[in-house]
Formats: structure tokens, sequence, C-alpha cells
């Protein structure tokens, strides 16, 4: 009888009743009672260490112990031949899928439009509004800040966010808090994320050069900034010069003097305050344009430096959002915060 | 087509090969900020000015910087293992 | 074929430098070397975008001298676009080495396997 | 002009400079915001909804003084209005019940920038509903891809880095596809709002001039918000993220915004690219396989999974197996199948997600089955709302998951032989697999705890965070009785959508 009641203990159907009814518990005491008969012995201590605790104590000891061999054997696994061959595999794999990319893109290629013919289907309507009349409906001289402030100015709104956003992630990743009284809340990590041993002691050629390039690589970026509607350049460039300068005024002078006109307080204002502005400046022509009023903003004489309306401002909001996110971006990777 | 341009392109393959088999890390940085220089000529001779600027400004010049301090301080860091907060 | 190519040759070197940066992407185990793929896969799907607008032997689209006709500029919209696109890849390549340096500072490797296998392995104990 | 018609631009707006304004607020009035904004966006979708009902066809709305081709541009349509309000009443409630224990996970001084983060995720989702814009929707992707990282990290413990690592690096492969298929898209029209696309798009068809690059291109922005949105193949990153990130953002993510990336590509597909020229490609097909093996081996694999967290993960990816297998119907009756899924689904992951934790937290933070044994009576609203939760996923009646998977299986009525039996067999046999990791996650829950493990004081769950699961489980519950409506908005809704 007991004979027919041990097989039946072995049949799928009667582990899957015990598995719903008493979950993983009893499908590890099968295994646990197959494991300790006769189990090879394991060579090293840590695989007996578990094994010991394989047959003694309770299940949640037991399941856990079960984990570690199995991860034993991975780890085992991991630096045996078996995985040099997979990795090998891999690789051949990766290569080919990005070959049969290349061959399926190329073939797209050649059926594309010809390049930098006048008859391509992107040579249309769209462009002919945005060319002919685009200095006259936003007074912008340079139609690709026209476009993107004026036009199409939802896509600049979103690209300022992916910014800000790009700042807040590593703030969130790099920036080392400080608690109350402004001691860095993990010292250690501080300690060793703070680099200002590493940095240069009034090294005379690195402060000397920066003291000419600075000023000139600032009024640059400010000269691109104000003129994006006029000539190339506009926020993102004019942005990112004026950071290279900062950047360069950083490295050159240390974080005590940079941080006397650049603080996290000052980050966080300027950001609010240009997306901030962005956000309500368009905002107020979005609902204006969609119910049909006339915003009432003055286009002004094309060529002159306040003219196209709010191109200008907003080149100037984006351009510090950008100069921000990069500084802060450099200083946290840099000291972990400002 | 002139031949400067085909020399440019020419050059970005190259570039773009040589990140991936250069051994060393420092080495494969440095020819990706040539690749990005290049890329910004390019866009000179594509005739968008704006492109130049600010793939000058920003792909070689931030993106670099950052790529170098993120080396600088892996070669510095010993580790927070055991830093860690006593986050759940 | 090979003529269509040559033809479009920016849009031709812009789909292979994308194959190499997405091949470099699933190939380098290094992270640092994983996010240069990345860098390069998204600036050849810049070149690949702004090529679709030059048209030859027009100028850059800043209206001179008051000349607003269309016959001489080029296309203002993928210029837009490839700006847009170039701050966007900035953006994630901060963040992708802000992560580089949290992951070295915590597992003491670049190696993105290593790393998961470490990590498997202090869930167990 | 009624001022109803602006709401969806005012809500889009709420989000983006409330996040701004979130950012020099400390963490808590940063809280407390959140949820504020969250609120009044709930209220001004109901607005919208009520005022698309009223509206006979889709009704375009001007970002700015230039029309379609020239300036950006929102739509409004019952679907849209209808997916907006559904999806901000989740986030709502999850908002409410999931922000009392965010302080276990996360550092005090961190709390400011994760309410950033939730906020400008809400507005990304609002962005991809609403926008007629394909580059508008490419550059929300990027947000959307950024604040859901950070949703992740903002934990700090090793295993989030790993994830989140791992999640960045598949996503940003998968916007480098799209942003490549938009800017050959543009090659091949000319135009970057829907409706011009669509037009240039058909005379394409027509003429057959540029069909090899149309094909390229629709497998391209498929794969990438494929990718994006979990499908089966390329579901690698998602288990490890839903299961280490904090559990609001796992719900955040899981429930709501993966369907936003659905509901782009189902847009894609019928304004753009034109239902009848997919399934020319046979691109539906391949997601119906996709689908349905997504849905078969999502279940395999939760039910081989030892920690709670992890089970609900792949259960997750095989929820998002349905919703692929109604859109590779390629029918109409498909897709509505599919858009009520992602309803029911999203109403009841982001509900089994904040019950999940409760239940752990409540047995001492342990998440194997075997600590879990118990938790139920410990914590009897978790246990009650998860056990609701459970049942809508596996499709028990009276719940929007029967509802969701009556209606796949009508849609695979009308279909071809072979397909009509997959689909059938499929929907079988992936409720069974769901059926026995459920049944066997509740039944572990309401047995005896055992003698041998010690659990901490069980702590009351506030009143506010009770009351927000007991009224998301009765929003299960409605989907699943209520449905006659939400379906007729869904067809009516589908109609006007091309």
């Amino acid at each position: 009888m007991s004979k027919r009641r041990s097989d039946w203990e072995q049949r799928p159907q009667a582990r899957f009743l015990r598995w719903m009814r008493d979950g993983y518990g009893a499908l590890d005491d099968q295994i646990t009672t197959s494991i300790s008969q006769p189990a090879a012995p394991r060579p090293d201590q840590e695989a007996m260490e578990a094994h010991d605790i394989l047959v003694g104590t309770h299940r949640h000891e037991r399941e856990l112990a079960l984990d570690r061999l199995a991860h034993y054997d991975l780890q085992n696994w991991a630096n045996t031949r078996g995985r040099k061959v997979l990795g090998r595999l891999y690789a051949v794999l990766a290569l080919l899928l990005g070959l049969i990319l290349i061959y399926f893109l190329l073939n797209t290629v050649a059926f594309m439009p010809r390049f930098a013919s006048a008859d391509v289907p992107a040579n249309n309507e769209v462009i002919a509004r945005y060319v002919e009349k685009g200095l006259e409906e936003t007074g912008a001289i340079n139609i690709v800040a026209g476009m993107i402030l004026d036009y199409r100015a939802f896509d600049t709104l979103g690209e300022s966010t992916v910014l800000f956003v790009a700042a807040c992630a590593v703030l969130i990743l790099l920036r080392i808090d400080l608690d109350d009284h402004g001691q860095p809340m993990q010292q250690l990590i501080a300690e060793e994320s703070d680099d200002r041993h590493y940095e240069p002691k009034n090294d005379r050629i690195l402060q000397g050069s920066a003291m000419v390039l600075t000023p000139i690589i600032l009024l640059f970026g400010i000269y691109v900034l104000f003129n994006g509607h006029l000539g190339p350049g506009g926020g993102f460039s004019g942005g990112a010069i004026l950071s290279s300068g900062l950047i360069l005024y950083l490295n050159a002078f240390g974080f005590q003097k940079a941080g006397r006109f650049f603080t996290y307080k000052i980050f966080m204002w300027v950001s609010f305050f240009s997306l901030g502005f962005y956000g309500v400046a368009k905002a107020y022509s979005f609902y204006m344009g969609a119910n049909g009023l006339h915003s009432g903003i003055p286009l002004g004489t094309p060529g002159a430096i306040l003219s196209s309306g709010l191109i200008m401002p907003l080149n100037i909001a984006v351009g510090l959002v950008v100069a921000c996110t990069m500084y802060i971006f450099y200083a946290l990777f840099r000291k972990g915060g400002l | 087509m002139s031949f400067v341009k085909i020399a440019l392109l020419g050059m970005l393959i190259v570039c773009a090969l040589g990140v991936s088999f250069t051994r060393n890390l420092l080495t494969s940085l440095i020819v990706y900020m040539a690749y990005s220089l290049m890329m910004a000529v390019i866009w000179m001779l594509l005739e968008s000015p704006d492109l130049a600027i600010t793939e000058a400004a920003v792909g070689a010049g931030i993106t670099s910087v950052l790529f170098f301090v993120t080396l600088k301080k892996i070669h510095a860091i010993k580790g927070d293992k055991d830093h860690e907060q006593a986050q759940k | 074929m090979w003529q269509a190519l040559y033809d479009n040759l920016e849009q031709t070197v812009a789909v292979i430098l994308f194959g190499i940066g997405f091949t470099i992407l699933l190939l380098q185990r290094n992270l640092i070397r994983k996010i240069i793929g990345l860098n390069i896969m998204s600036t050849a799907t810049y070149l690949f975008l702004a090529s679709m607008g030059y048209i030859e032997g027009r100028k850059a689209p800043i209206v001179t001298d008051g000349v607003t006709d269309l016959a001489a500029y080029i296309n203002p919209i993928p210029a837009g676009l490839v700006l847009t696109g170039i701050v966007v890849s900035v953006s994630f390549t901060g963040i992708m080495l802000a992560l580089t340096v949290r992951l070295y500072r915590r597992y003491r490797t670049l190696d993105i396997d290593q790393i998961a296998l470490l990590a498997k392995g202090e869930d167990m104990a | 002009m009624t001022l109803a018609r602006n709401f969806p631009f005012f809500s889009i707006l709420v989000c983006l400079v409330g996040s701004v304004v979130t950012s020099v607020l400390k963490p808590r009035a940063a809280k407390a915001l959140t949820i504020i904004i969250a609120g009044v966006v709930l209220v001004l979708s109901a607005f919208t909804l009520r005022y698309a009902l009223a509206l006979e066809s889709a009704e375009p709305f001007m970002m700015g003084h230039f029309p379609a081709p020239w300036g950006n541009e929102l739509r409004i349509g019952r679907l849209e209005a209808l997916m907006a309000t559904g999806i901000s009443a989740v986030l709502f409630i999850t908002l409410v019940a999931g922000f009392y224990h965010m302080p276990a996970f996360v550092s005090e001084k961190k709390l400011g920038l994760y309410c950033i983060m939730v906020d400008l995720a809400m507005c990304a989702i609002l962005v991809m509903l609403y926008t007629n814009d394909l580059f508008t929707a490419y550059v929300f992707i990027e947000i959307m891809t950024i604040a859901s990282c950070a949703l992740v990290i903002v934990r700090q413990n090793g295993h989030t880095l790993v994830a989140a690592t791992r999640y960045m690096i598949m996503n940003l492969l998968a916007s480098g596809l799209v942003l490549l298929g938009i800017s050959m898209l543009y090659g091949i029209t000319g135009h970057l709002l829907m409706e011009p696309l669509g037009r240039a798009v058909r005379h394409i068809v027509e003429t057959g001039q540029y069909m090899e690059p149309l094909t390229v291109v629709i497998a391209l922005i498929t794969a990438g918000l494929a990718i994006k949105s979990a499908m089966f193949p390329f579901h690698a990153w998602a288990p490890d993220t839903y299961a280490f990130a904090p559990p609001m953002s796992s719900a955040i993510l899981s429930g709501l915004i993966g369907k936003a990336y659905i509901f782009l590509l189902i847009k894609f597909f019928y304004r753009v690219i034109g239902l009848d020229v997919i399934v020319g490609t046979n691109v539906d097909s391949v997601l119906f396989v996709c689908g349905v093996s997504g849905m078969l081996m999502g279940s395999v694999l939760a039910i081989s999974q030892r920690d709670i967290r992890r089970m609900v993960a792949y259960s997750s990816v095989s929820q998002i197996g349905y919703i692929y297998m109604g859109l590779g119907m390629g029918t109409e009756a498909g897709v509505a199948a599919a858009l009520f899924q992602m309803l029911a689904h999203a109403a009841a992951k982001s509900l089994l997600f904040l019950s999940t934790n409760e239940l752990v937290s409540v047995s001492g933070d342990r998440k194997r089955f075997h600590y879990l044994h118990g938790a139920g009576y410990r914590n009897p609203v978790a246990g009650v709302v998860f056990t609701v939760s459970a049942m809508s996923l596996v499709g028990i009646p009276f719940t929007g998951g029967f509802i969701a998977k009556l209606n796949l299986a009508t849609a695979g009525m009308p279909m071809g032989g072979w397909m009509r039996a997959l689909v059938l067999i499929a929907l079988a046999i992936s409720t069974l697999l769901n059926a026995v990791y459920y049944l066997h996650t509740v039944v572990s829950l309401y047995r005896r705890a055992p003698a041998e493990i010690d659990y901490p004081p069980s702590h009351r769950v506030p009143r506010h965070a009770a009351a927000a699961l007991v009224i998301s489980m009765l929003l299960t519950v409605y989907l699943g009785l209520g449905s006659g409506p939400i379906m007729r908005v869904i067809e009516a809704g589908l109609k006007m959508f091309a």
C-alpha cells in the first residue's frame, strides 16, 4: 500500500496540488530530500557550509541556502569556458544584427529621394511659407530661429524641459545632500568625491590663460545668445558657450571663487525663472493663437537687436537654462554639488 | 562632389571604427572628440551654421569635458560599498 | 544601386555610422564605450536628417539683404530638428555618465555583465 | 469657442509649469502640489471628455497662430479624452495611495526632485495622448524616458542603478530607431504633422514611388515603440526595473507610461499610415505573434519567480502581450479590445503594485512567498485589494480584465481559421497560467503564518490611502460592470480617429 502511496507522492498531480497548497516550501522539500541523499561532495568550504544548512533547520533558511547554491553554480559557470563560448556567440550575433541593419538601411537609402536636388518631397509648401513669409510673420532674420521659437515653439519648450529633467536626474544621482547645518550627509563619499585636492593649486599657466580667455568666451557667448534671431546661433549654442566659459573659470580658480556667484540656490532660481518665463510667454501666445485673438507682441524692424517679438527674450531664457544645466553637470561630476 | 566632403565623410567612418578598436579608454575618447569636431565641419558644408556652432560648443565641448571628468573620477574613486545609506 | 548610393553619399555614410554605433552599443562591454556608441548612433541620425534639407547651390536660411525668395535658401526644418536633437543627446550622455560613476563607485567595475552578476550575488547574500 | 476646448492645453501647461514651480518648493509642499496638480488634471480631463462626447469629429487645437502643416497642433477627440481621463484618474489614485510610504524608499532631500519627475511624466503622457505632430511626440518620448529613469534611480541602492542602466540603454536605442524612422518619413513626405503626413503616405501608396522606404519606416517606428513598451522579445529590461523601483514608481511606469507609447503607436498606425497599409505590409501579424508569445512566456516566467514583486513585474509583461495581440489582429474590433485592455490593465496593475508593497511592508520587508503567509490577515485592506486586482488580471467575471479578454475573444472570432483558433487557445492557456500564479499567491496570503518567523507589529494603513485603494478597486469593478458605454465611446472614438 505504501509503495502505491509513495509513487503517488512523486506523480506530477500530487506535486502540483501540494505546490498549490503549501507553495514553494513543499517543492523545496522534494528537492532537498533528493539532494541530501547521494549529494556529490563539493570540494570548497562555502558549498559545504551551504550543504549543512540544507539538511538542517527551518524551511526559509533552506530556501535561501538553495538559492545560494544555485548562485554559486552560476558564479562557477560564469568564469568557466562555457561563458567565453557564449560571449563569442553573442558577439557574432550582435555583429550579424548590425550588418543586417546596415544592409536594410542602405537598401532604403538607395530608394530615398536624390540628395541636394530641388524637387525632393521635402521642398514643399511648408518651407515655402517659412522662407517667404518667415521674415514678416516672425520678424527674425535667421529663419531657423524663427521656426524654432515661433512656428514650432512647443518643440523647443519640450526641449528646454528635457534639459531641466536631465539636470534634475543628475542631481538625484550625484548630489551629496547637506543636512541642516551644512555638513554632507554621507561623510565618506563626500570626502572621496570632493576632488579639490586634485585641483591644480594656483597653476600659473592655467590661471593666466583663464584670466585672458574667460572674459572673451563669456562675451562671445553673450553675443551669440543675443544675436540668435539675426545670425546663426541662438539659445542652445549661446548657452553652451557661456557654460564652457564658466567651466574654464571653475577649473582655473576652484570652487571657492566660482561658488561666490554660482550656488545651488541660484541654479534653481535661474532655471525656475527662465523656464517659467518661457512657459508663461508661450502659453500666452498659444492661447491667443488657438482662439484666433491677436497677441499684441510688436515684431519691430527686421535687423534691429530688439526686433522679432518674443524670439530674443526666449533665446535668452533657453540660453540660461542650457548654461545652468551644463555647468551643474560639470560641478556635480567634479564635487557632487555646488 | 567636393573632395573635402568625401574626405571628411571617410574620416568619420574611420573615427567611428577607431573608437571600438582602440584598447585604451582615453584614446577612444580623443578619437570621439575628433569625430564630433569633423561633424561640426560637415554641418558647415551642409549650409547650416546654427548646427555647426551648437555641435562644436556642445558636441565637442561639453560632452567631451563630461567624458574626461568621468574618467578622472573613475581612476580616483575607491568605492562606496560600505557607505551605502541604510535604504531599503 | 551603387550609383544611387554614391548620389546620396551623406545618407549612406549616416546609415553606415548608425550601424557602427548600434554594433558598438551591443558589442562593447565597457559602459563608457557603450555611451560613445549611443552618441555615434544619434549623431548619425542627425546627419541623416540634416542631409534631407540640403539643396545644391543655395545658401543658409538667413535672410541676406531682403531676399526672401524660396530658391535662394535651403530647407530650414531639418536644421531646427537637429538643433533639438543635439541637446537631447547631451542630456542623455550626462545621465548615462552619472550612472557610470555611481555604478563604478558601487561595484568597482565598468563591465555591465560583471555588474549584473555582482548585483545578483549581493541579492543572495 | 467654448472654454472647454482649451482644457487639454491647460492640463499640459499645468503639469509643465507645476513641475518648474515644484523645483523651488520644500519637499513637503512639493508633495502636496503634485497631488493637487494630479487632481486638477483629472478634473480638466473629465471636462474635456464631456466636451469631446458632444463633438462630431475630432477638433484640432492650433498651438500658436499658424495652422496645421506649419505650427504644432493638438487634437481633441473622444478616444484621446477618454484615455486621458482614465490615465489621470489612475495616476491621481496612485499618488494619493502611494505617497505616504515613499519616505521609506526615498531620502527626504530627494523627494522634491522626485515630485518634479512625477509631474513631467504626467505632462509627457498627456502630450503623447493629444499631440498631432510626430517630432513633438519624439521630444516628449525623450522627456518620458529620462523622467522614468529618474523615477527608478531615486531609490539609490545597487539594484536600481543596474536596472536603470539597462533600462536607459534599451530605451535610448529604441528612441534612436524612432528618430531615424521619423527623419526617413520626413525625407519621403516632407511633413511632420499627422494629417498632411497621412495624405502624403496615401499618395506614396498609390504611386508606389517610395514604397521601400515606407515599409522600413513602419518597421523602425514599430520596433522602437515596441521596445519602449516592453513587448515580449524586447522585455528584458522591464522585470528588473519594475521589481527594484519604489512601488509607486513601478506602478506609474508599468501601468501608465507603457500605455502612452502604445497609444502613440495606434495613432501612428491609424492617422499616418492607415490600417489597410499596415495589414498590407503584414506588420500586424508580427505584432500578433509577439503578443501571443508574450502572453504565454510572460506567465510562464511569472510562475517561476520566488519574489512576489518580480512575479508581478513579469505578469505585466504578459498583460502587455494581450494588448499587442489585440493590435496584431489588424481589425477595428481588435484595436478597440486592445484599448479597453490598456484601461483595465492600467487600473489593476498600479493597484497591484501598491497593495503588494503594503503586504510586503507588513511581513517584515521580506518579499519571498514564504514570508507572506498570513499577510492578508495582518493588513486586511491590502489583502482584499490585492485579491480583487489579481481577479481582474486573471479575468474573473465582474472585473475589467474579464471584459477585456471577452472583447479580445469576440474580436478574434471573425478572423480566419488558424488565426481564430490561435487567439482562443492563447487566451485560454494564458488565463489558466495567470490563474495558477495569482491563485497560489492569494492562497499563500490567507494561510496561517508559520510560527518560526517573527513579524513586526502591523502598522495601520492611513485612512486616505485605504480610501484611495478601495476607490481604485471599485474603479476596476466598474470597468467590469459598466463597460458598455466605455466600449461605445472607444468604438466611436476609433471611427473619427483616422
